[in-house]
């Protein structure tokens, strides 16, 4: 029963396609699950914005959404109507094909990413031997459309956005891709179902996640501080400091395509929580093996919607950075970092089992640390301060 | 160590966060419309003009010939947004000590400039004018709807009663000492006027157990 | 003046004066177009009608003209037109966050004018809701700094739930929660209820968890040290010669209160300290108003502990026909902001012949552009945030 | 499949059209966007003969078409450089304009 | 399935001509764009998935916005007034009009001789990766110190100026 219900999407995606002649079988599979990821992901960044909002709300005292629907629920669904029956306004100097082209690059490169996510067992959609690569191919061309639409505007607010965005993702995708070699390094495949597989056993009750070493969890929180820049989350949400840049690339958007942005956007950090888990976090696999009955998508998503709360989390704690000291941190401490948890991680494979490869391991990782903040609050010439009183 | 005031922070966020589902002293939000809270007794919102109810007109009372105000002008002329507009009646009519008054023919106070600041009520030596704690007051005709007149000012004292006790309390008394005062002073006059001191008698007994009620 | 009146020694050490120059003007360094921004009055980081003219070189700052006057409102005029009384609650509507300190500032002008005395309960009073007043405006100012920063303003809904409580306990007394209309000359207007000073101990017991929550949360945090260490520094010589004041002053290590200086109203008789910073930076302006807000508290202990009974209002004073006799009076106080002082001349008629505010938000915004020279644009935003103002006070 | 001419033809008309670009802008961006093409040009005849050659799986097209791409990174990075280092120096990036050898 | 083919090649080639023609040099780089994905998808139809991804990755992520970025930094997004093509445009397109045709006579004269069609090769990342680390190795470590030289030199041109003014 348990594994009936583990691969009911599979089956159900069996049953409807088996109806049809051989020809067109593998054809309407691929189209099948592309509908179910362009319906299931906007449904669930409705949820998200609610969430986000009640999280928020939470986290500073207030109720959040509660009108529309129970518990506010139909909040974004109220929202994305409002956003479709408004008017869309277009620059007089805009460079209309371009400002229109932008968002529909974003939303389609965003999308393109969760082709190669495998969102439970046997439930990919292409499972690619070089599925990373193409992740990263994919996320690589989100930037252009980023500038697409801050170049097009014809606004000074617009092209600083962009500009910033876009030096931002491209300074931090640079430890993205460094923390998760060091998965690849040790996985030794790009393919990601494999890497899923490779973390899939336990020992014991408890999983061989990969966070759960000491490579791992300072290649995990390297990777959430840059997945964070890379879709522009707070504290790094710079390139739309509604304090500076009133909203940064899409100050001129309105209506639908603001929308849409704001969709890529949230998709965007679905599809890198989700690579995330399927890096770090065992993916679609049981955190305890005692509860490897439970159908393996819900761990997926259940994970998945766990890395937005803290998303959520972070944005509702910190302030943000400056500009300068958001490309420090980036090539100063995190690529540092990640780069030397490359070679930890080399240096794991290579120590073999026993409790020795730990120690050495959490001691490089924890004087790397200490070192690289220390020199960094020393450089930027900041801690914490003593106050003296008048007489 | 870097990091350190990030987790703590993040320790904070987490603590209020949970706290806002079980402790009310975090989420101090009132849904208004549904939920609200009551008016406390210093409240000030808007000006009212308090008339005496002891004129009734079968069952209620006629709010024109109670009213305390004897169009002084002292508060039109003291309010610092100048928001208030008397005209001062032709005739006299008594009031409740029995001396004859002035009456405001037109008494208009207009809460678009109004700022509450309760300056009128302070200099009014009549007790005359009092603050409503009634905020509700949005209209769509911004002219006309936002200037009162006198008889949408008029509230009787009952209502002030209602909305501010304590305050009312003191200053039925202050009157009622002072129409005490005013009513020896009468009775003094009266010894000429037999016919009008059974008058200001039969009024005294009037008030007296309007007053009492 | 007591001995403590640092500020004149330091401006008559001619030694000390003579090496500070307004800092010099930066030139662009000539590559490329300089940028020219205004930020505000549409701008969404600005407080309320402000524009910030600005001249960008890159990200760098070099040249900064603030634009203000969109909510003038002639309060002077106003208060020269009107009795005493009447301006009053105009007073309200200069800092409109703290009401109560610019009705003391106002009523000690025409107390001075007048030679009027205060009982001894009314001076407590005002000491309560004046540091209560302190206590708010400083808690929503760092939450708009840091919501400057970008922290989806969750510092500052904290500190709008516990100014609510305050609030709360202004409408209580005075009728109102934000224009509070409540000091009169020689007292004030309504007397506190015993249940309301409980109110208030309970309130105020729960401020230093308040300050703790808050303290926790932010001044520690890596992102918002290195945001703010550093950046925006206001020397002290400029800071007295621009006539700065307040909190802004003291950040910048001038030991200059006047509860200390000018020894007004009761301050004498309680036991608080004055924060002063090293740095002179955004930091340490943050971090003087969070200890600023712990003095005011031991204040308001002691003065919720020691409140006497007895008269409210002189007896002696006149709400109708107030005339004091000709003369001139300054009468000044330390605000949340900064020395708010009112002048006033007294012809003996019903009106003041003049009637000048000297408002802290407005001096203290006079060097925006000294310290915001050569820093990163998006350290204006977070400048301007630190000098604390309200455009209600600037523009007057 | 489509035969290996078809890629050939492809690959030389995306060369000239590079060619054509490098030589008769003016922007020297364009130009090197040119060179761009010309360069890929090249990395597609390289695949396209790996695919059909005789020993696809010792992988030497594909190995030269990956170092293709990586040293074309190289190119645009310090080519880009120089134009604006040039642009920094002589205020324009027109090609025709920079005549001379002293600033 | 030589529709797609030729819908890849017309899509490569569309991109390369507008990259070249346009009058707005940002244009010009987001067509530059579209012919490299147009590229990487050919790449893809020859079976060589890594060098397909690696082209988006490298080209659209990073060398389109070098481009882009070099544009903005060096004003030339704005048309120029004496137009965009160099003088002597004339002889640069007979160039490439003679280049194509030679290039052209080569290909169709050389059709007989063309290997035939093959199957499919089955590489994998796994394979590549061998290869990088045993037979190519050598050129691998070259195209690394290439690419640190690159990386520095890039970033001393372009800071020149900023140290001498310093």
């Amino acid at each position: 029963m348990s594994a009936t219900l583990d691969q009911i999407f599979v089956l159900l995606q069996h049953w409807l396609v088996s109806f049809l002649p051989a020809v067109l079988q593998p054809f309407v599979s691929v189209l099948l699950g592309v509908v179910v990821i362009i319906g299931l992901f906007p449904a669930l960044f409705a949820f998200a914005v609610w969430m986000e909002r009640k999280g928020l709300g939470r986290i500073q005292n207030r109720l959040g959404p509660n009108r529309v629907g129970p518990f506010g629920l139909l909040q974004p669904i109220a929202d994305g109507i409002k956003s479709l029956t408004k008017e869309d306004i277009v620059p007089l100097s805009a460079d209309v094909v371009v400002h229109f082209l932008a968002p529909l690059v974003l939303v389609v490169a965003v999308f393109m990413g969760f082709a190669v996510l495998p969102m439970g067992r046997n439930m990919v959609l292409v499972d690619m031997d070089a599925g990373l690569l193409f992740y990263f191919a994919m996320g690589a061309s989100t930037e252009l459309s980023i500038f697409m639409a801050g170049w097009s505007s014809r606004n000074k607010y617009s092209l600083l956005g962009a500009m910033r965005a876009v030096a931002q993702m491209i300074s931090y995708e640079v430890p993205l891709l460094m923390s998760s070699v060091a998965v690849v390094m040790i996985a030794g495949t790009l393919s990601l179902t494999k890497i899923v597989a490779a973390q899939n056993s336990y020992s014991g009750v408890f999983p061989h996640w990969y966070i759960f070493t000491p490579w791992g969890l300072a290649g995990f929180l390297m990777y959430v501080v840059s997945s964070m820049a890379e879709t522009n989350r707070s504290p790094f949400d710079l390139p739309e400091g509604e304090s500076e840049l009133v909203a940064g690339y899409f100050t001129e958007y309105s209506g639908f395509k603001f929308a849409l942005f704001f969709l890529g956007e949230y998709l965007a950090m679905f599809s890198i929580s989700g690579l995330g888990t399927v890096l770090f976090l065992g993916g679609w696999s049981a955190p305890f093996s005692f509860l490897t009955w439970v159908p393996s998508w819900i761990w997926f998503f259940s994970k998945l919607m766990m890395s937005i709360s803290v998303f959520i989390w972070i944005r509702g704690t910190l302030p943000r950075l400056r500009q300068d000291q958001l490309m420090n941190f980036a090539w100063k401490f995190v690529l540092p970092m990640t780069l030397l948890n490359l070679f930890v991680a080399a240096l794991w494979r290579f120590l073999g089992e026993g409790w020795e490869r730990w120690v050495i391991c959490s001691v490089i990782l924890l004087l790397a640390y200490v070192v690289l903040g220390r020199t960094g609050m020393r450089e930027g010439k900041f801690g914490p301060r003593r106050y003296r009183y008048a007489e | 160590m870097l990091g350190e005031g990030i987790l703590k922070g993040l320790w904070e966020t987490a603590k209020n966060f949970t706290g806002s589902y079980v402790s009310a002293d975090r989420l101090t939000t009132v849904e208004y419309p549904e939920q609200r809270i009551a008016p406390i007794e210093a409240t000030r919102d808007f000006p009212f003009l308090v008339f005496d109810e002891e004129n009734r007109d079968g069952g209620d009372p006629v709010w024109e010939a109670g009213l305390r105000c004897v169009a002084c002008q002292i508060c039109e002329k003291e309010c610092p947004p100048k928001c208030i507009y008397i005209e001062r009646s032709k005739d006299k009519k008594l009031d409740y000590l029995g001396k004859a008054q002035y009456y405001p023919a037109r008494f208009d106070i207009d809460i678009s400039v109004c700022m509450s600041c309760q300056i009128c009520v302070e200099v009014c030596p009549f007790d005359a004018i009092k603050m409503d704690t009634e905020f509700e007051l949005s209209t769509t005709d911004r002219f006309g709807g936002l200037l009162l007149d006198r008889e949408q000012l008029a509230k009787p004292n009952e209502y002030y009663h209602k909305i501010h006790p304590a305050e009312a309390a003191g200053v039925d008394a202050h009157l009622a000492e002072e129409k005490v005062k005013a009513d020896a002073k009468a009775k003094a006059a009266a010894e000429a006027k037999l016919a009008a001191e059974a008058k200001a008698a039969a009024d005294a007994a009037a008030k007296a157990t309007g007053e009492g009620a | 003046m007591t001995d403590s009146y640092r500020v004149g020694a330091l401006a008559n050490d001619k030694n000390k004066l003579e090496g500070w120059n307004r800092p010099p003007v930066i030139e662009p360094d000539g590559e490329g177009e300089l940028l020219e921004v205004a930020m505000g009055p549409h701008h969404p980081s600005t407080h309320g009608v402000f524009r910030m003219d600005i001249a960008l070189d890159g990200e760098r700052v070099i040249r900064l003209k603030p634009v203000f006057g969109y909510l003038h409102r002639n309060h002077e005029k106003i208060g020269e037109a009107n009795s005493y009384l009447a301006s009053m609650p105009y007073t309200d509507r200069l800092d409109y966050i703290c009401s109560l300190t610019n009705n003391w500032a106002y009523a000690l002008a025409v107390e001075k004018l007048a030679g009027q005395a205060v009982p001894e309960r009314a001076e407590y009073l005002r000491v309560i809701l004046g540091e209560l007043t302190r206590v708010q405006n400083h808690a929503s100012s760092i939450g708009f700094l840091i919501q400057e920063m970008g922290a989806s303003g969750t510092p500052l809904m904290y500190a709008y739930r516990e100014r609510e409580k305050i609030l709360d306990l202004f409408e209580a007394i005075t009728g109102s929660r934000m224009m509070c209309n409540y000091m009169r000359f020689g007292g004030c207007r309504v007397d506190a209820t015993p249940a309301w000073l409980d109110a208030a101990r309970k309130v105020v017991a729960g401020l230093p968890g308040f300050v703790d929550e808050v303290d926790r949360l932010l001044s520690s945090n890596e992102i918002l040290m290195a945001r703010t260490q550093g950046v925006g520094i206001l020397r002290p010589e400029l800071a007295i010669n621009a006539g700065v004041t307040g909190p802004m002053l003291r950040a910048s290590g001038v030991d200059y209160d006047i509860r200390k200086v000018d020894h007004y109203s009761i301050y004498d008789r309680f036991n608080f300290r004055v924060p002063l910073g090293d740095h002179w930076d955004v930091y340490d302006r943050f971090m003087v108003r969070m200890l600023e807000m712990r003095e005011s508290i031991k204040i308001l202990e002691q003065a919720l502990r020691e409140i006497p009974g007895g008269p409210i209002m002189d007896p002696k004073a006149k709400i109708r026909g107030f005339r004091p006799k000709p003369g001139e009076a300054y009468g000044r106080i330390e605000a949340p902001k900064g020395e708010l002082g009112f002048y006033l001349i007294s012809d003996g008629g019903p009106n003041p012949y003049r009637y000048r505010v000297r408002p802290p938000s407005l001096i203290n915004l006079t060097v925006l552009e000294d310290m915001a020279l050569g820093e990163n644009v998006a350290d204006v935003v977070l400048i301007f945030g630190s000098v604390d103002i309200v455009l209600g006070e600037v523009d007057r | 499949m489509t035969p290996l001419v078809g890629y050939l033809l492809v690959a030389a008309l995306l060369f000239a059209i590079g060619l054509a670009g490098a030589l008769t802008r003016r922007n020297a961006i364009l130009v090197l966007i040119g060179i761009e093409l010309m360069l890929n040009a090249a990395n597609l005849n390289l695949i396209a003969f790996w695919r059909y050659g005789p020993h696809p799986e010792l992988l030497t097209g594909m190995m030269f078409a990956i170092f293709s791409i990586a040293v074309a990174a190289a190119e645009a990075a310090v080519g880009l450089g120089l134009v604006i280092s040039i642009h920094r120096h002589a205020h324009t990036t027109d090609l025709d304009a920079m005549n001379r050898m002293k600033g | 399935m030589s529709f797609v083919f030729y819908i890849l090649a017309a899509l490569t080639l569309a991109g390369a001509l507008a990259a070249v023609l346009l009058k707005n040099t940002v244009h010009c780089a987001l067509a530059l764009t579209v012919a490299f994905a147009g590229l990487a998808f050919l790449f893809l139809q020859l079976d060589a998935q890594f060098a397909g991804f690696a082209q988006v990755l490298v080209y659209i992520g990073a060398v389109a916005i070098l481009v882009v970025f070099a544009i903005l930094l060096t004003r030339g997004s704005e048309t120029p007034k004496d137009g965009v093509y160099s003088r002597n445009w004339l002889a640069g397109l007979v160039i490439a009009a003679g280049v194509f045709a030679a290039l052209g006579w080569a290909v169709l004269q050389s059709v007989p001789g063309l290997p035939h069609e093959t199957a499919a090769p089955q590489v994998s990342v796994l394979q590549i990766g061998n290869a990088l680390m045993t037979r190519y190795v050598l050129p691998l470590e070259i195209v690394a110190v290439l690419l640190t030289l690159a990386l520095i030199g890039a970033v001393i041109v372009a800071m020149h100026q900023k140290v001498e003014a310093q």
